[in-house]
């Protein structure tokens, strides 16, 4: 069970900004989460989409562990 | 010093305390980021953070931003949340021995934290919500010092 | 506004009165500058202004600045008479929409203040007392704006 | 009589700011005041001292009036 997290304008279009769900890395992750929300698929394919694992960004795939926490994050605006 | 806070905060406060027993400092910039109104087509700025994610990430830039510019210091508050037009959104100050370094130093974080900072931004007016992206001038602003680093 | 004073004053005070009330403006960029003590070195800087004719050559800069980057309002404190190392010098405050302009402005001001503007500023320390002229840093500054004039 | 003003190093050099004194043009001004004082004349002779007439900065000559106010700046420095 990996916590997964959505900011910004991901969890508006999912409707939730925090789930706990199996898989074993995040490719299968995001697989699992376009499968059921073809919105949020979209949103997830579009550039600029970062992944954080333990609150590192990861470029690629990586594996999961039960305590994995992992954050899908759109372009970033502060200030 | 960086700190997120959901409660409306002061910047002169801020440079107040921040500008208290600097006799060797000379230089100390400011900036300060407010909500707009756009003439009534925003009601309200939410921001959200990833909390412990966004204040690393914030902090590694600073640190850079120390080394880079030669800093004594700086401190950064940026708001979380729902933000009223006229409110403060992020205040950024520096201090150094020189203007230019203060001033370079200041400018630098501003751009970071505009299009590089984990930090999400949606506008609510009368027509609805959207989220906010880094505008094209916000991607240009921080290309300036990929082509200045030392 | 510009204003003169020979009394201590609090930029963080002045930062507050100045970024009240702008739901409009977005960005207000400041510049203080403080009496170095030069790790002992200097004990008391002095400045002299010439009443009038210093307030109108400041005025004519800072009104060029409003043309030139679009600006919303400034504010000018400049101290004059007798400093104690750690005190304010020079307070700049710019306001406008966008970030670059209140921060090029506040930067275009000061390296005109420090160069350019009617002020005469003495060093007094253990070993005597000096007349500072602008560094070459300084007039580096200022012509970084001449090539870029519009 | 045009009231003469001095600035930064000049006044200090001199040992006074501010005098009374008869004179048609601001050359005839900067001579009488260079002959009565060689530390002064060599402080006016030095490069970037500019002269202001009635508040305006003068490059070159000027006839004065009685009532003119002549100020001899030297490089000036803020912030």
């Amino acid at each position: 069970m990996a916590r997964v997290l959505l900011f910004g304008r991901l969890s508006d279009v999912a409707g939730w900004r925090s789930r706990e769900l199996d898989a074993d890395s995040i490719a299968a992750l995001t697989a699992l989460l376009s499968d059921e929300d073809a919105d949020l698929a979209e949103a997830l394919a579009r550039p600029g989409v970062q992944v954080a694992l333990d609150q590192e960004i990861v470029r690629g795939d990586a594996a999961l562990t039960a305590r994995s926490e992992v954050a899908y994050l759109p372009p970033m605006s502060g200030g | 010093m960086i700190s997120l806070t959901d409660q409306p905060f002061e910047p002169g406060a801020l440079l107040t305390a921040f500008s208290q027993g600097r006799d060797e400092t000379g230089a100390i910039a400011t900036f300060t980021g407010l909500a707009r109104a756009e003439r009534g087509a925003t009601t309200t700025l939410e921001l959200e953070a990833y909390p412990g994610f966004t204040e690393a990430a914030i902090d590694k830039i600073a640190q850079e931003a120390k080394a880079r510019f030669a800093l004594d210091d700086f401190q950064i508050v940026h708001r979380v949340g729902a933000i009223a037009p006229g409110e403060p959104i992020v205040f950024v100050a520096t201090a150094a021995t020189h203007r230019r370094a203060a001033f370079e130093a200041c400018d630098f974080l501003m751009d970071y934290l505009k299009s590089r900072a984990p930090f999400w931004k949606k506008e609510t007016g009368p027509d609805g919500s959207r989220w906010i992206e880094p505008r094209d001038q916000d991607h240009a602003d921080i290309a300036r010092w990929e082509s200045t680093k030392p």
